[in-house]
This record gives structure tokens, C-alpha cells and sequence, in this order.
């Protein structure tokens, strides 16, 4: 056990492993995708998994997301539990007919008796200028379409027991990892990209968000890059005394209205920070939860810190601009608790 | 392959039936949308695609498959449900809308499931071909000597799930086959304003897979071709792409003004209808009592009239039912 | 002038109308897509037209989304100005990647050196018994993404004088008609679906909400049936006491949060109505300005009214259960000013 | 089709520049990622996918083409963009994010465009095809003879949009040309392992649309089969497909380990590198002298090296430009 708590993983290590152990456990798992095989996925997700399991249950895929995606459907409703790598988010936009209309909506049509196991997982995220078709998160694009769950988990603990969640859950899931939380050599080094995984398979639940940090000032949610940031941005805050209460979302549905509303109880103040584009996005689902059902427990207009609704700009000080960081959530902050 | 008597009389007798559900469809569909057509009105509202007229393509191919292989069909769905031997009664629910439905009444007749059989069907078109994919791949992975079909109609062609489905499929030498059933139009579109080359057999070439044509609307060649690319299928010789020439008497959907074509055409087309054409052979060539026939069609019509009183007796859900069955 | 303001016309005229107008005054306008001659469209959105034009000026295309979305794409950023219509907008999935990686991103990406003056013309809406495939409205898939202004008008007017705005644009407009209120025989007849409309072409702004109904008790916001129902409700409390206004958003990118956060300010209750799914649509991305911006002006939570998360079901009492209707609204508006 | 001695150095002036500039972008994008390599860190950050080995696909056709005529490209862009006359110093500081760039900054190397010689790419898959179907119909609107070209990989042609582009482009006879480079690899999938049969130019009767086939590289084949099909596209005579079989020095991207190919491949290319081949062919069968030859190097190495003094100059756009371009 001390051994066990002690080994540290990196985001991808955490995610193949998950795969790994399941695949191990059930022959009806396998993975297909662009490159998942030899180059172990672009995005280190099925690292060394060829290896293990050959061809067969590795698949390489033809550059025809339609035709794969949609297949891993057809598969799913034919008892086998596919995982199915969508390389980038960005790409969605060539299959999201199979995501959309068929993988999310095939369970509820069929009032339940078709079951699709199956998990869509796919990279998301910007900061490394990768222009505007590489780098975006597109998180309520999917939030938004009923059928899915749609999980984002941050550290690597949550990564593999998420995904081993997602594997076991009989419905479709949409698992978006992102890209710098995955802990790749060629990549930013982030703490939080690396850390304690056990060994052995385990489930972190789809649906609950975690209190990173307990505070009693301000609220901060994030998710992903930015409850990374916001563990930066609520220790700055902490020397300035500020108090700040920090909330991952993990999920995006289902979302974890609860927690989020017991924490703006407690605190009063709310700070929603986004990498997706600012209208329509998580920012705006969250803000308007606490404007249904938290109103009488704010003391301050919600704040949104997110992309401001333009494409991600190529040039560095370009996407820094419009990306959120910890500076922007620090200042966002205290402007919230002196309202 | 020559067929057999028994093969034969299946094949009527479900191009007889697929027939008669159609016409019943096509009264049920008109209730309560008169004088006015109101296409979210009546017995069984929303878009209705029939496909009179086109019952040899699901027979010819239909009659060489197992409840194990898979069938995916498009937004035009009865005759291949019915031909693969989808439950009559609770498809027929579905269609009206009724919680004995296939679907709980969540579905409707763009979206009937009936895993038994396995058999599925959905409203976007070209989107069925990779599941079909995905199923021929599953069978498969589980050993198993199953078929996948997806039947498309000649528009569905050129989608480009259309291309992927097949280069995926013949790169892993899937057990699947893809039906085109070219009724010469997709809705007002006919086939010549849509597709660069005559056929869709021809493109069989593009992937290295075999392509089959029949013509006429002809059952029995269509029995045949099929034949042949199921048991290649089985075999593990892989993909097949077969075009038939068919008819579709109807408009696109219900309510259709059928602006885009002439009136005589589908006239004309009735005259050398296949479920006619096939009953005559039956009796000349094939030496089939009228008997017997006349014995088949009541079945036929029993089973439609049962399924069809089985609709309209069922209760409709409770609204509230609209909350369920969004995650097991 | 008499004359021209008593003529009617229902939406689906009104729109091909529009069309007709810059046609004839402009060569480089053309329409293409799936069923748009001899049949006019399946919404009659073109209705008319080949006749006048013929068939190099209104083509047909194959079912290939990807293709002739992208041609338009294409051809647009070498000159014409074409309007391509995607027959429902529950097929954007088979053609998303033309529509918001490219028609969206292009002028942005080039630093505003390659214009794309396209409409892409779309139906939406449920309500028919046309199941989960062919039922949805997906306001903020569009709106959530950068790029593209986005709108949806009402009246015969506005969906005359937008259109003829969306043309005239050189930005990419993403052009939503909501298929009950284009006035066809086929569907449900409604009020709101015929009205007068002037012969000469004019043109309504994109991005500028309307205040159907001035009122001082509650905000109710409504887009295309939303208004419509809202425009029931509104008569419906008038007889019981209450005296709402009534927003036609019209527009979902530009968003007129003006004209919201004015009308907050003025009955310090709000009620959003949106035909769309709940989470992450415009209900929240309007809660959620309220909360942000308008926040010292509410006496009580917003509240929000759209379909629950689900796909849209196929048999009538589910699908009026995920509906919104006048009824519905007129109850969230009493329990709103009695909060 | 005979090719002149203006046209071969014409199109070894062109290659050369390309690998030039190549060569140049592999220093560049090395700058500020040593001693740990950082995609995002560095003189160009981001994905950098470089076309070195490729050079005779996009010299060879483009040799045949005007300034109004059109090119898309993919995500591998530079060699196309070179051939077709872009605007050199404003296409490095475009890749080095500078507010002088094609783009301001917003694109970069994925993203170029170039309305003054109609050029434009993207990082989608296939995406860029469907945008060469409709250049090719608006220059065919506007009663212009120009031709429209859409570059891709080998990888791409299984992507749908291949297949609906194809089909749309040979239905309304417009000038469309689309050259497959195959590389050998999608990323690291080998071309045996994503496509069902042997080359794409086997695919042009899926569309009656006519198909070439360049072995080895070799840019004076590429001219020539190009060049009857820019004429045969100028004409009115319908689309085209061309397969060149090409080659892949770099790996995908920079930084690609490469642990999918064996160690020796790129090595063995190199050997019969077509700049090399040509130049001495130019010598040998053209008599074309080596001064003539040194000076055309020269020369693009001069254009080469002022575009990257040009991108270094420039200056980065503000933050706040980020906010800018979105609508006009
Ligand atoms: C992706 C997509 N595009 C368009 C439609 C609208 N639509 C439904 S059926 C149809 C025509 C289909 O033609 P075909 O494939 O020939 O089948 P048929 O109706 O003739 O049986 C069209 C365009 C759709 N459902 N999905
Ligand atoms: C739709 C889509 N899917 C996947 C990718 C990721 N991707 C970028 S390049 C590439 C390989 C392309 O291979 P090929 O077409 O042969 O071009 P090459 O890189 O060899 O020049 C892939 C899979 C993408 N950009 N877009
Ligand atoms: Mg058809
Ligand atoms: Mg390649």
C-alpha cells in the first residue's frame, strides 16, 4: 500500500493503464482510432497497449472518422465495448452525426433496449499554438447534447479511474483528456500532470465534482487547465488572504449542480473559469445555475473568465491573450470579493 | 443458385406482406389528417417514407439471412424490418406512437431497434453503413459467421460515410454488404442530377470488393446476386456493393405533391409490378397452386391486421416517460 | 404604400422572397442545395426560384453536406455570394467541420484577408412528431461557436428583411428558419406565420433583439416558437393581472444584451423560453447575463424553460411534455412575479 | 507533352527553394526547444509538418498554372504554397506568428492564405477539397478558364469528403484536379494499412472522372500527366485524380520519434532524391550549364533567406489583436 500510493504517473501513463487493466479483464474492450497502434496515440492514451494486445484489439484506423466512429457504434450495439479515439476534439466536426445522432441518441430512441458501451475519447486544449483548428475544448458542445456523458477529468488519479468508469458504464461517454495534463516529454511539465496512481483498477464516479480546496471567500470553478490554474491562482490568493474555495468540475454531464451550489452557500461569490469559448459555454451554464437556484446566496454578480467568442489565435501573444491563466483568475478574484 | 419452391413462396409471401402493411400504412397515416393534411396530425403524424414498390430488395436479400446477421436499413425502413423479421406488432406500435412500442413510442418509424433480430434504422442518410460496419466487425472479433447489411438508397451513395464504410470494410475484409436500392430519385432528385456515373456497382472497383447489378426490379435475380454475396460474405471473402434497380410508387413521403415527376410514370410502373409478375411466375413456371398462394396472402394479411389492432389498442406512454431511458 | 403594408405573405414567401430580390440585383447570389429546385425546398424556402433563374443559379446538389457546404465555402472566397441551404439543421453533424472550422474560421484565420459573403440557410424546430433526428433547434451549438453570426427570426418580416441582411452581409451567417412558422399548408397554422410584408426589399439588422410587448411585471425572452408561445402567454397574464414583456431575441451571435439587461432593469424578473435543449443553451448563456451583468436588478431567480435534456421523442404526449407552450410559460410567469 | 528547358529549370528553380526553405524551417522551429523539446516553446511553435522529399508533386503541376488559377492544401503546405507564387515574406512571418503575416498572426503555418494567387490550406483532413470543388464553380460562374487544385495525402483519400467532392466535381464537369501525394504514411499508419486498394488514380471510375498515376517521384512525369490534365480541365473536359507516389524525408511533424518506420527508409530515399536527380539530369540531357544552375540556387536561397530576415523583423501582433477580424 505505501509502495502502491507512493508510484507516480503522468496523465497518459494513468489513462493506458486504465485501458490496460480493463482489456486485461473483458475481451469485448478494445480501442480503434488514427494511430493508437505503433505511435501508441498522438496524445500518449494508449501507450504500449500494441504491444500487449496486438492488431486485433489495437486497431489503427483509416483517416475516416465517419466510418470509425460510427463502426465502434455498430460494434457497441453488438456487445462489444469499444473505445474509440477521436484524436482532437477539433475533428468533430467531421463525424459528430455518429457522436451525436446515433451514439448519444440510439439508447433513449430505442427506449432502452439497445445499450451502446462504448467510450468516444478524444484531446482537447490550447497553449502550445496550435492555431485555431488544434487547440480548442469544445466542452459544451458536447454538454449540450443529451445522451452522452461527457467527463474531464485533470490529475492522473482521476484519469484512470474515470476512464475505468467510463469503460464500465454501459452508456456512451465522451472522455476528453487534455493534451498539457497528460504529462508528455514534449509538452509544458505541469505538476499537476503527474501524479499517485494505485496500481490496481479502481473507479472514480462520473458526475461529482471535488473540492479541491475549501475556502470560504470565493468559489472558483474550473476545470481541467483551469483548476490547474486555479490551484495556482488560489495560493497567490491565499498570501493576499484571501480564502478562495476551489471546485473541479471532473464532469460535464452530468454536471454537479449540488456541490457547486453548496459552495456558493458557504462563500457567496462566484468565479466560473472556462478554456472554451466564453457564450454558450460552461461559464454560461454555471452562471446561469447559480442565477436559477443559488440567487438569495450571492453577494456579487457571477464572474466568467473564458475565451472571448473569437477562434484561438496562432501567434503566442495572441492565444495568451485570450486564453484564462492564473494572473486572470487572481485578479478576477479579488475584484469579486471587494464587490 | 436456383431457388426453391419453399424459397420462392417466402418470397412472395413477404413481398406480400410488406405490401400489404404499406397500403394499411398508407390509410393509417391519412386518419385524421383530412380534410386538412396536417403532417402532425392524426393517427400517425410526422414524415412517413413508404416503400411500395420496392419489396424485391428486401426479399432477395433477406431470405439468405440468419436472426444473427444484422441488417441496417435507412429512413424508408418497413420492408426491410418486416423482411428480417422485425416483431410486427411492436414495430407497428412504434409507428403509432404507443408504449408497446419497439421504442417505448420514443422511436417512430425512422427509428425502429429490435436487437432479436437485429435490426436497426435511422433518419440520417448514409449514417446506417458504418454501423453495419461496426456489427460485421463485432461478428467478427466473436467468431461468429455473421453478415452485416446495410441497405442504402441510391441519394445515400454519395455521402462520404458511403466511401469510408467501404474502405474500412474491405481493408478488414469485413462479412459486410451494402444494398442500393435505386428508385431513381432522392426525394425530388433524380438519380442523374445526383450520381457522375450509372451505377453504384461500378464503384465497387474503388475499394476492390465486388460489385453485383440487378435490373428490372427482378426478385429472383436479386435472390440470386445476394445469394452469392452472403455466402462470400461467410466465407470470409469479403465486401460486396449490389445496386437493383427498383421503383417507388409513393412520394419521397406522405404528402408528397410529386411535383418533380411525371403523372403516367409510376402508372406505367405498376403495370409490370414485382409482387404481380412474381405470382404469375409462381403459378406458370413454377407450378404453385393458386391454393397455396391464396393461403400465403391470408397469412400475410392476418399477421398485418393483428399487428395493426395491436397498435391501436396499446396505450400511449405517460408524458413524463419522455424523462426516462436517457442513461441505463 | 397602403397597398404594400396591407399584403400578406407566410414566412416560407417572405424568405424566398428575400432571395429573389438580391438575385435579380446581384448575379453573384446563387442558391444551392438538396431539393432546392423543382420542389423549392422542403421547407419552401426557395419556392419559385428555379423557374425565374434556372438551374445554374438554383442547382440541386447530391446528398454530400461536406461537399456542397464546402463548395459554398469555396466559391465564396472567390466572390460569389452564394446560400446554401443544409435541408435540417439535425444534419449539421455529417458537415460541422465545413461549417465551423472553415466557413467560420477562414476570415479570422486570414486576418480579415479572405471574406466569405455566405448564407447558410437551415430549418429548425420540433413539435410535428418528427422524433429526435429531425426535431431540434441547436441555437447555441451555433451560437457557442466563434465565427459566424447566427440568426433566427419570427415574423414573415424579419426573416424578409434578415435575410435580405444575411445576403447583403460580407461575414458568414448562419441563417435559421423555423419550420412551423414558414406558413407551409402541410404543418400547423399559426397567426405568427403569415404577415404583412412590403414588395420592395429592406433590410432588418442582425444582432438587434425586438421588444414585442412593453411590460413593467416580468422579462420573458423568447426565440421563433418561444415568441410565438410567448406571444399566447403575454394576452393569457394580461387577463389574469399581469403585465410581461416580451423579447424576440431574433439573433443569438450577435446577442443583443442590451436590450435584456434593459428590460431587467425594468421588471426585475426574468423568464427565458427556448426551444432548445436546456443545458448549455440560450436559457443559460441569458441567466447567466443576467447574473453577470444584471444582477443588482433581479428581485428573483431567473427561470428557465426548454426542453429537459433529453432527445426529442417521437410520440405526441412526450413530445409535448419536452416542449415548451404558451401554458407552460404562463405558469413559470406567475410563479416568477409571485417569488 | 515535351517539356522546355525553361520550364525544367523553371521547376528545379522551384525545387530547390522549397527544400531551401524546408531546410531553413527545420533550424527555425529547432530555435528555443534545446535542450528539451517543447511544441510549444520556441522562434514557431505549434505543429510543424514539413514537405521535404515532396517537391516534385507540387513544382510539377504547378508549372502549368496561373496566377488566377486555385490551389488548396493541406496541413503539409509549404512546397504548394512556394510553387504557386505565395508571397514568401509574408508567409514566414505569417509561420512565425508576426502581425506582417498573411494572417496577422491568426493562422500560421496551417493556415495560409493568399487571395492574390488563390491559394489557401488547412489543417483538417480532406477538408479543403470541397473548397477546390467550388473555386472550380465559381470560376466556371464567372465564365473564367482557371482550374482549381486540390492537394492531398495519401492518407486523406478515405476521408468522405474525398468521395462527395469527386462526385459533386464530375456531375457538373467543373475544372477540378485533385493530386493524391503518396507519402507512404498517414502520421504513422503505412498506406497498406488505411487504403483498400493500391492507389487512388484507381478510383477515378468510381466517378467517370480520368486518373494518372506518377511513379518514383519523378517531377517530369508529374509535368506531364499534369499537364494534360490542367489542359483537359480547361477545356471543359472534367476533373481529374493524379497519385504521385512520393516520399517523406521528415516525420510527420517535427518531433515525430518516427518509431513506426525503420531506421534506413529515409536514408535509401534520400539516395534517388529527385532535386538531386533532376540537377544532374539537367546537366546531362538538357545541357544546361552548371552556372546556369548555381545561379537559379542563388537565387531562391536569396528570396528563401530575405523572407525569414523579413519574419524575424516583423513584430509580434499586440495581445489585444486577438479580438480583431472576426466579423468585417
Ligand atoms: C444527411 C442527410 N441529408 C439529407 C437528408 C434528407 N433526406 C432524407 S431522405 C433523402 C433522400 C434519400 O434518397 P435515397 O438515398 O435515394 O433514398 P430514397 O428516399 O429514395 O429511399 C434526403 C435528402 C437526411 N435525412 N440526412
Ligand atoms: C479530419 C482529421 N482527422 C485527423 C487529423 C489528424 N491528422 C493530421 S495529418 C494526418 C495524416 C494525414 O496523412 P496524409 O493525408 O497521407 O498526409 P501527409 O501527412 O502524409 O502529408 C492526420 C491523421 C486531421 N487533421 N483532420
Ligand atoms: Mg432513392
Ligand atoms: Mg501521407
Amino acid at each position: 500500500m505505501e509502495k502502491t500510493k507512493q508510484r507516480l504517473l503522468t496523465g497518459n501513463k494513468a489513462l493506458s493503464e486504465a485501458i490496460r487493466l480493463e482489456m486485461e479483464k473483458d475481451e469485448n474492450v478494445f480501442v480503434l482510432g488514427e494511430d493508437v497502434g505503433e505511435y501508441g496515440g498522438i496524445f500518449g492514451s494508449t501507450e504500449g497497449l500494441l504491444k500487449q494486445f496486438g492488431p486485433e484489439r489495437i486497431m489503427d484506423t483509416p483517416i475516416s472518422e465517419t466510418a470509425f466512429i460510427g463502426a465502434a457504434v455498430g460494434a457497441a450495439s453488438e456487445g462489444m465495448r469499444p473505445i474509440v479515439e477521436l484524436m482532437f476534439v477539433d475533428f468533430f466536426g467531421v463525424t459528430m452525426d455518429q457522436i451525436y445522432n446515433h451514439m448519444a441518441k440510439i439508447p433513449y430512441m430505442s427506449g432502452g433496449n439497445v445499450k451502446l458501451p462504448m467510450v468516444l475519447m478524444t484531446a482537447v486544449g490550447g497553449g502550445y499554438n496550435d492555431a485555431a483548428q488544434h487547440s480548442q475544448t469544445l466542452y459544451s458542445t458536447f454538454g449540450h447534447l443529451p445522451g452522452m456523458k461527457v467527463v474531464a477529468p485533470t490529475t492522473p488519479y482521476d484519469l484512470k479511474g474515470m476512464m475505468t468508469s467510463a469503460i464500465r458504464d454501459d452508456n456512451p461517454v465522451v472522455f476528453m483528456f487534455h493534451k498539457t495534463l497528460q504529462g508528455l516529454g514534449w509538452m509544458d511539465q505541469l505538476d499537476t500532470s503527474i501524479g499517485h496512481v494505485p496500481e490496481e483498477a479502481y473507479t472514480v464516479p462520473l458526475g461529482k465534482a471535488k473540492v479541491v480546496k475549501e475556502g470560504t471567500d470565493v468559489t472558483i470553478v474550473g476545470l481541467q487547465m483551469t483548476t490547474h490554474f486555479g490551484m495556482e491562482a488560489v495560493k497567490k490568493l491565499e498570501e493576499q488572504g484571501i480564502n478562495a474555495e476551489l471546485i473541479d468540475l471532473r464532469s460535464i454531464v452530468p454536471l454537479d449542480r449540488e456541490t457547486i451550489l453548496q459552495s456558493i452557500k458557504k462563500t457567496h461569490r462566484l468565479l466560473v473559469v472556462d478554456e472554451d469559448y466564453k457564450s454558450f459555454g460552461v461559464t454560461a451554464e454555471i452562471a446561469a445555475l447559480a442565477a436559477e437556484e443559488g440567487l438569495y446566496d450571492l453577494e456579487a454578480p457571477v464572474k466568467r473568465l473564458a475565451i472571448p467568442d473569437v477562434p484561438i489565435p496562432y501567434s503566442r501573444p495572441m492565444e495568451q491573450f485570450v486564453l484564462p491563466n492564473a494572473e486572470k483568475i487572481v485578479e478576477e478574484a479579488i475584484k469579486l470579493v471587494n464587490e | 443458385m436456383t431457388i426453391s419452391n419453399e424459397e420462392l413462396n417466402w418470397m412472395y409471401e413477404t413481398m406480400y406482406k410488406i405490401r400489404y402493411y404499406e397500403d394499411k400504412m398508407v390509410e393509417a397515416y391519412a386518419e385524421g389528417k383530412n380534410p386538412v393534411f396536417n403532417i402532425g396530425a392524426g393517427t400517425v403524424p410526422g414524415e412517413m417514407h413508404l416503400a411500395t414498390g420496392q419489396e424485391p430488395a428486401a426479399a432477395g436479400i433477406s431470405i439468405h439471412l440468419k436472426k444473427d446477421d444484422i441488417v441496417s436499413s435507412p429512413h424508408r425502413p418497413h420492408h426491410h424490418a418486416i423482411a428480417k423479421g422485425v416483431n410486427l406488432n411492436k414495430m407497428t406500435a412504434e409507428i403509432f406512437g404507443k408504449e408497446t412500442g419497439l421504442g417505448k413510442g420514443k422511436g417512430g418509424h425512422m427509428h425502429l431497434f429490435d436487437p432479436e433480430v437485429h435490426f436497426s434504422c435511422g433518419g440520417i442518410v448514409g449514417a446506417g453503413i458504418p454501423h453495419a460496419v461496426g456489427a460485421a466487425l463485432a461478428a467478427k472479433k466473436k467468431n461468429k459467421d455473421s453478415v452485416a447489411v446495410a441497405f442504402i438508397g441510391e441519394g445515400a451513395a454519395n455521402q462520404g460515410a458511403f466511401h469510408e464504410s467501404l474502405n474500412l470494410a474491405a481493408l478488414w475484409n469485413l462479412p459486410f454488404i451494402i444494398v442500393v436500392e435505386n428508385n431513381k430519385y432522392g426525394i425530388s432528385v433524380p438519380k442523374s442530377h445526383s450520381t457522375s456515373i450509372p451505377s453504384n456497382d461500378l464503384r465497387a472497383s474503388a475499394y476492390g470488393v465486388k460489385g453485383y447489378y440487378v435490373k428490372d426490379n427482378d426478385p429472383i435475380a436479386m435472390y440470386e446476386v445476394s445469394g452469392e454475396a452472403v455466402e462470400r460474405a461467410r466465407n470470409g471473402e469479403g465486401p460486396s456493393i449490389i445496386e437493383i434497380e427498383t421503383y417507388r410508387y409513393l412520394g419521397h413521403f406522405q404528402g408528397d405533391a410529386e411535383v418533380y415527376r411525371d403523372e403516367n410514370e409510376v402508372t406505367e410502373l405498376r403495370e409490370k409490378d414485382p409482387i404481380k409478375l412474381l405470382r404469375e411466375k409462381l403459378i406458370s413456371d413454377y407450378n404453385i397452386e393458386e391454393s397455396e398462394i391464396t393461403a400465403m396472402e391470408s397469412r400475410a394479411i392476418k399477421d398485418v391486421d393483428h399487428a395493426y389492432a395491436f397498435a391501436r389498442e396499446s396505450d400511449y406512454p405517460k408524458p413524463e416517460a419522455a424523462l426516462e431511458d436517457l442513461f441505463d
